[in-house]
């Protein structure tokens, strides 16, 4: 062996970095939430109260769920934006199931259902016609609310007969002022983030993201995997949706409107980039707080109802600009 | 030789792609413990030949055999099972993932959700590049490497896979002379452990230092194999390209006279207190390994890099913002990896060239599809492809072919000062040579070409001065014909010279 | 629900002399520019038990999202396509001038229902007066509120010109009554996990509140949901019927909601227009072209006649 | 000159091909427009009849104008979906400016600049802060929404003084059948495909689209071609708005809501490919019309419009499937 003692790499000179737990995406964002939580505090005697603070929490799980899906499939390297008429279809389902007498577990197992079909459907089709999935899931957003509006006639389908004991308790019950279906979003949650961190799982999907053709060439299952994440997310869209039938006792078949784009948001947010390989749960959980921090501050603020929108955007883009310049102080190239 | 029943065995593959015929009649045989070097201009197969191998293609006829079972053809899976491991030419590298992550690929565990041993994970991918003799820290995004490490990378992949044929399809064409004789003795260390190798090379000296056998493709047809101890470089080109004079290009023998071109002082990241000369007609051979700069260097003048300090093009002072500032100047910069820098290659050939004459036209100019296409016609022949792939898509030609079009491309941008950066990467023997004639007369013509190659010898046959960088640092200076193989790789790399 | 009514469409000979009547199916349509939205299930029962009474075509049609170009468009594929009575929901009430203009001139007799173009050739309105409305709303909230406090109230879609009608009815009335408003909050009729959210938040930015006062359906639905769970007692005096809230008055969680009977809002125009263009009734000479319909205040001392009547729409 | 010789490549035996004017993709959504009229020709007796053609055609004018900007953002490899936002901005204030009674050209002018600056701020937003458009232009989509209801108090601006003779008599009028909006639409479509195709600056932006790094490095502005893209876009949404108070009289601060989805639709459609340099105005044209004929159609067949949004979804995902055969058949590789 020559010796090579001599021959400079490129890592030598650069300090070698210690490998952190939290990558520059999500420490541009937690500074993002932090700053926003003291803006919140400092701002509103309110802001720092158990109660409200609770209600953020509650406010984000629904959406919570979804961006769980929807960030695992960016991680793909796919983009779903179904999962708002997923989130209605599977509501819609359980109520009505609910509202003819089915047994609690066949019309918990029908939403469930419901959503892990839709998400099938999704992956199937995007791999049969080899048409990028955010192609088709912009086709069934349509679709799927349509069969819920259809099966709903309509409206919201209300009048569920009593529920049953578990589901109500489920529902509208929790551990202090944590609810239950806030700790079952954080439970899916912390799952996901292990499966993706430390399994051999989350790591094929990772690199299936970051170059689908290095992946089939080593033998990974590009499509199936893909089918796969897009099947998982619609089956926690599914489960969001009947957790809130256990939350509000009713089901309207517009439930979930606009969710895509709001789950878009707190995933991007969140470090997990559109071109698929990068990201983490942590992150989303984080542009998740931002975006619930927001609409609550503009409550709180009573900011004009015409600004609501428009408040939101800004934040999107003060939190972008800030996930950069820390971006940037780390020097990366590119 | 000896005859056990082989470790690979290849019989009688053929695959077309189209009316094409890539490959004919193929058959091959490879015992454990052997190294096989795999030989051909660019566009004989060669890379066909391992895309059947891997499973990436299905060959038309024929079947693939490993220690006696043959495998599923065109199943990647079925290929990795039975013990193959591949590099491909084109790096296959996931690049937001860290280099750790990115080797550690290939022995994932295979059921779902089964947890990654980290310790165990951290251990092996250090073992494989220490094996390499790289230096390379594991936590970095493999996007973010240099050409090389990226290189070095994927074949630490298919070393730590296990496999017990490993195939490697021009490893070493962005590696500089140290690195690939790391990856030499990792090579023979595994072989000696009851496994083959296949090698595919156009440095015909590593093959004949490193192989044991060599088999020559060409036209997608065995033209001829050899026990390499039987063989010379002569014998195995001549199979390859047909006879052709191997003659060295003449470089000027005194320094020039003419006007200085060029003058770059200044730093970059990884470059230090630069202060280069070019003159008019010159060509200048910049040398130095991985990591000492000269990519950077190639770049500060290209305008992709901003230069901290002054470019000066024949008296006048220089701004390089961009490239476009640059081919402005006439400078024009050609970048070492043709996929991530050069290429379209879901656009045909003829798009390809002609977007450097489209650069220079004011917005909005018509554009006549005949003028454009003359253009790419004429730039084709002058780089040697065929002008009939004129409206092929640039993804299908051979590698090497590849090359020519992003050569052809740049000369399109009429330079007065052209920077080539690892110009050669991957071009057959006898191209090789033409471009090196052709860039002689480049300079002839008056243009000042400064050019860099992982392969220090061609900087000696083509350079009239070569420049030696380490660390970031000019250490040397002089015409071409007061260095020869040794003193150069012992400048460049710091031990002194013998 | 309860009593049926006598179908001419059992009846074929009727259907025979009607078509014959026009030599072709009398066809009418209902055009809404919110088809999504469950506020308008009671108007389309209301435009297609009329249908059915009549033994015609009726169409329930419209853009799910307020989209007016598209609204009109299809509203001129409807005038061009056989359609002698058009009832239009509309949110632009300039947009429809020239439209409902050119539809009348080529034959079709255009009507609005819920929210009103008065400036377009329409010859009536069938609904609400939405200021007045929001005005009687307002006066009774500040009544329970004991005529003194702040108020805050919601808006489920602003940029509607029905919501800012009843938005200034809800200013004057309020006001009348003494009550000080502290704005208008925003919320996603959609997402009822969302309204109860903004719900809880307006409680917590103004803990000093007297009195809730919900503009949309949905909205109140949340309100009284809110109250129900935290267990405050400020006075909602609420929009519309929605089963959900006729049920939460039932349980004394809102106080009262005002109904601007949607079914007849479908209803009426599509009998009207029978009357006019198939039996050739005159003009109906209303002030301004106004056909109001009259509120229904709902509290839990009506409520159960309210919960029989809606029953159908509970979804 | 050295001399080289000739080197095998693959398109040896291959027949040099003529390059086309309709490629791949357009052949197969052609096909789709053409099926689905013979299908609305056979179902509908009204369905070919000027009146009814017309009609479709004027549906689809004003988001035409959109797609058009969208389809040469998404070939220059970013994504805007701010536009719905900018057309109702650019009306409001055209409107707003009519009322308070400036002349007309500066009406038209106002909100034309309007749309500019509203796409000039996407594209340098974008590329200061390195983020791909599609995150700025979600956000954006938000704040000019809210400007436009902050603008117009959140309600629509009517009660225009009776409108300039020339502004009345284009929004109103046309030749024959065909509105003369209808007509700038297409003119504007027309220039934009020649330019696509035939100069310099459309050869640049597909390049850029398909691969950015090699574009910087041969010289081309992929920063400021594509700030010039978004800023087009916004215009060509503003040239929409303004033309919409021509054409209503009137503008909704929440107009063009949901564009954003139905443009992307049309665009894909037509086969511009989500990930850049791919695409043509005349697929996109093509994409349009698939959206328009369906419309039309749910309203002659009577369809409920619960199903509105869904048989969109599925007549997307048939001529996604229909675009797949015939590219299928054409061998493509991968
Ligand atoms: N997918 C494909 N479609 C069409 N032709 C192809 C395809 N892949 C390879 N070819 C053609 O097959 C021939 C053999 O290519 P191959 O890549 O095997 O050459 P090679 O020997 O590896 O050359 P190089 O030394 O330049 O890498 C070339 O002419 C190439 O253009
Ligand atoms: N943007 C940057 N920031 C920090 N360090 C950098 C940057 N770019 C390059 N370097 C460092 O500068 C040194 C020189 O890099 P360069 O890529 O020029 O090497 P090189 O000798 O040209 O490599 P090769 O020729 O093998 O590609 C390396 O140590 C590299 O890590
Ligand atoms: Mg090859
Ligand atoms: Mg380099």
């Amino acid at each position: 062996m020559p010796t090579m003692d001599n021959v400079t790499t490129a890592s030598e000179g650069a300090v070698p970095r210690q490998r952190r737990r939290l990558g520059f995406d999500e420490l541009g964002i937690l500074v993002a939430v932090v700053l926003f939580m003291v803006i919140g505090s400092l701002t509103s005697p309110y802001f720092l109260t158990v109660n409200n603070l609770a209600s953020v929490l509650q406010n984000i799980t629904f959406l919570g769920f979804l961006c769980v899906g929807v960030g695992l499939v960016l991680m793909a390297g796919e983009i779903d934006i179904s999962v708002g008429s997923i989130f209605g279809l599977a509501s819609v389902v359980t109520a009505l199931m609910l509202k003819n007498d089915f047994p609690l577990v066949l019309a918990i197992g029908g939403g469930l259902a419901t959503g892990l079909i839709c998400g099938l459907i999704n992956g199937i089709l995007a791999q049969a016609i080899k048409v990028p999935a955010v192609v088709i899931t912009l086709a069934t957003l349509g679709v799927y609310r349509a069969v819920a509006l259809a099966l709903a006639n309509g409206s919201p389908v209300g009048g569920l007969p009593a529920l049953p004991e578990f589901f109500d308790w489920f529902g509208q019950g929790g551990i202090g002022p944590i609810s239950f279906i806030t700790i079952l979003f954080l439970v899916v949650a912390v799952i996901a983030e292990v499966v993706l961190r430390w399994t051999s799982s989350g790591y094929r999907l990772l690199a299936i993201g970051s170059h689908p053709h290095a992946a089939t060439l080593i033998g990974f299952r590009v499509e199936r995997t893909r089918v796969l994440v897009l099947a998982f997310s619609g089956l926690v869209a599914g489960l969001s949706g009947v957790c809130s039938v256990a939350y509000l006792n009713t089901a309207g078949p517009t439930g979930g409107t606009g969710y895509e784009l709001s789950a878009l948001a707190a995933t991007i947010i969140g470090g997990v980039g559109l071109s698929g390989g990068r990201g983490s749960i942590v992150g989303v959980l984080l542009g998740l707080c931002v975006i619930g921090i927001i609409q609550n501050l503009i409550v709180l603020w009573g900011v004009s109802p015409n600004w609501t929108q428009g408040v939101s955007g800004l934040v999107l883009i003060a939190a972008m600009t800030l996930t950069w310049l820390t971006r940037r102080n780390e020097g990366r190239a590119h | 030789m000896t005859q056990a029943s082989p470790l690979l065995a290849v019989q009688n593959v053929s695959k077309s792609f189209g009316a094409f015929r890539a490959l004919d009649d193929v058959s091959l045989s490879i015992a454990a413990g052997e190294v096989h070097g795999l030989l051909g201009a660019n566009g004989a197969g060669k890379s066909t030949l391992i895309g059947v191998l891997s499973g990436a293609h299905a060959p038309d006829s024929g079947s693939v055999a490993v220690a006696g079972t043959a495998i599923k053809g065109g199943s990647l899976q079925a290929a990795r099972k039975a013990g193959l491991a591949v590099v491909h030419q084109e790096l296959m590298m996931f690049p937001d993932r860290s280099v750790e992550e990115n080797i550690f690929a290939s022995v994932l565990p295979a059921a779902p959700f089964a947890f990654v041993p980290w310790k165990d994970r951290r251990q092996r991918v250090e073992a494989v590049l220490d094996r390499l003799g790289a230096h390379i820290d594991v936590r970095r995004r493999v996007g973010d490497l240099p050409l090389s490490q990226q290189q070095i990378v994927e074949i630490a992949r298919a070393l730590c896979s296990g496999g017990r044929v490993l195939v490697l399809d021009e490893p070493t064409s962005s590696l500089s002379q140290p690195e690939a004789e790391g990856l030499f003795e990792a090579i023979r260390s595994i072989v000696a452990k009851d496994a083959a190798v296949i090698f595919v090379s156009h440095r015909l000296d590593e093959v004949f230092k490193l192989t044991d056998r060599i088999t020559v493709l060409r036209d997608g047809r065995v033209e001829g194999r050899w026990a390499t101890a039987d063989t010379d470089i002569a014998a195995v080109t001549e199979a390859m390209v047909g006879q052709y004079a191997q003659h060295r290009v003449n470089a000027n023998a005194a320094p020039l006279k003419a006007p200085v071109a060029l003058t770059l002082r200044g730093s970059a990241p990884g470059v230090r207190d630069l202060d280069l000369s070019l003159r008019q007609g010159e060509v200048v051979g910049l040398a130095g390994l991985e990591g000492s700069g000269v990519s950077t260097v190639m770049e500060m003048l290209g305008g992709v890099v901003p230069v901290d300090g002054s470019v000066d093009l024949g008296g006048t002072a220089l701004r390089l913002r961009h490239p476009i500032d640059a081919i402005r100047a006439g400078i024009v910069y050609m970048p070492p990896d043709r996929k991530k820098g050069g290429l379209w290659l879901d656009r045909s050939v003829s798009d390809n060239i002609a977007t450097a004459a489209v650069g220079r036209m004011r917005p909005f100019s018509w554009l006549r599809k005949s003028t454009l296409d003359g253009i790419a016609e004429k730039r084709l022949e002058e780089v040697g492809v065929r002008t009939n792939a004129l409206y092929e898509r640039v993804g299908r030609l051979s590698g090497g072919n590849q090359q020519r079009v992003l050569l052809g491309r740049n000369l399109e941008s009429r330079p007065r000062i052209l920077l080539l950066s690892d110009f050669t990467r991957g071009v057959d023997v006898k191209a090789k040579a033409a471009i090196h004639q052709l860039v002689r007369t480049l300079a002839n013509e008056g243009i000042t070409v400064c050019l860099s190659s992982s392969d220090l010898e061609e900087l000696l046959d083509v350079a009239d001065r070569v420049v030696c960088f380490r660390a970031g640092r000019v250490v040397a200076d002089g015409p071409s014909t007061g260095f020869n193989k040794l003193s150069l790789l012992g400048t460049v790399s710091g031990v002194a010279a013998a | 629900a309860g009593t049926q009514v006598a179908r001419a469409e059992d009846a074929p000979e009727w259907k025979t002399w009607r078509d014959s009547y026009y030599d072709k199916p009398i066809k009418m349509a209902v055009s809404c520019a919110g088809t999504t939205n469950p506020f308008f299930a009671p108007l389309k029962a209301g435009a297609e038990d009329a249908g059915k009474q009549l033994g015609i075509e009726v169409l329930w049609t419209g853009v799910p999202d307020g989209n007016t170009v598209n609204q009109i468009s299809q509203f001129q594929q409807l005038v061009n396509t056989g359609y002698s009575v058009i009832v239009v929901i509309l949110f632009e009430p300039d947009a429809w001038i020239a439209p409902i203009k050119k539809a009348m001139e080529a034959g079709v007799l255009v009507l609005t229902a819920n929210n009103d173009s008065p400036d377009s050739a329409r010859e009536l309105y069938f609904g609400q007066d939405l200021v007045g409305a929001a005005e009687v709303q307002g006066q009774l909230l500040a009544k329970l509120a004991g005529g003194k406090g702040k108020v805050a109230m919601t808006n489920c879609a602003p940029g509607s010109l029905g919501l800012d009608q009843r938005v200034q009815g809800a200013r004057l009335g309020t006001a009348a009554g003494g009550l000080e408003d502290v704005g208008v909050y925003n919320t996603n009729p959609a997402d009822m996990a969302s309204e109860i959210a903004t719900m809880q938040d307006i409680l917590r930015a103004t803990p000093d509140l007297a009195a809730i006062m919900p503009l949309c359906g949905p909205d109140t639905a949340a309100a009284g949901l809110v109250r129900k769970s935290s267990g405050h007692s400020l006075p909602i005096v609420g929009t519309d019927m929605l089963y959900q809230t006729l049920e939460l008055i039932r349980d004394g969680y809102v106080d009262a909601t005002v109904g601007q009977q949607p079914y007849m809002q479908g209803y009426m125009p599509i009998m009207y227009g029978f009357q006019r263009v198939v039996l050739g009734a005159p003009k109906l000479d209303l002030p301004g072209g106004n056909y109001y319909l009259a509120n229904e205040i709902v509290t839990k001392d009506n409520v159960e006649t309210f919960l029989i009547r809606e029953e159908r729409f509970r979804g």
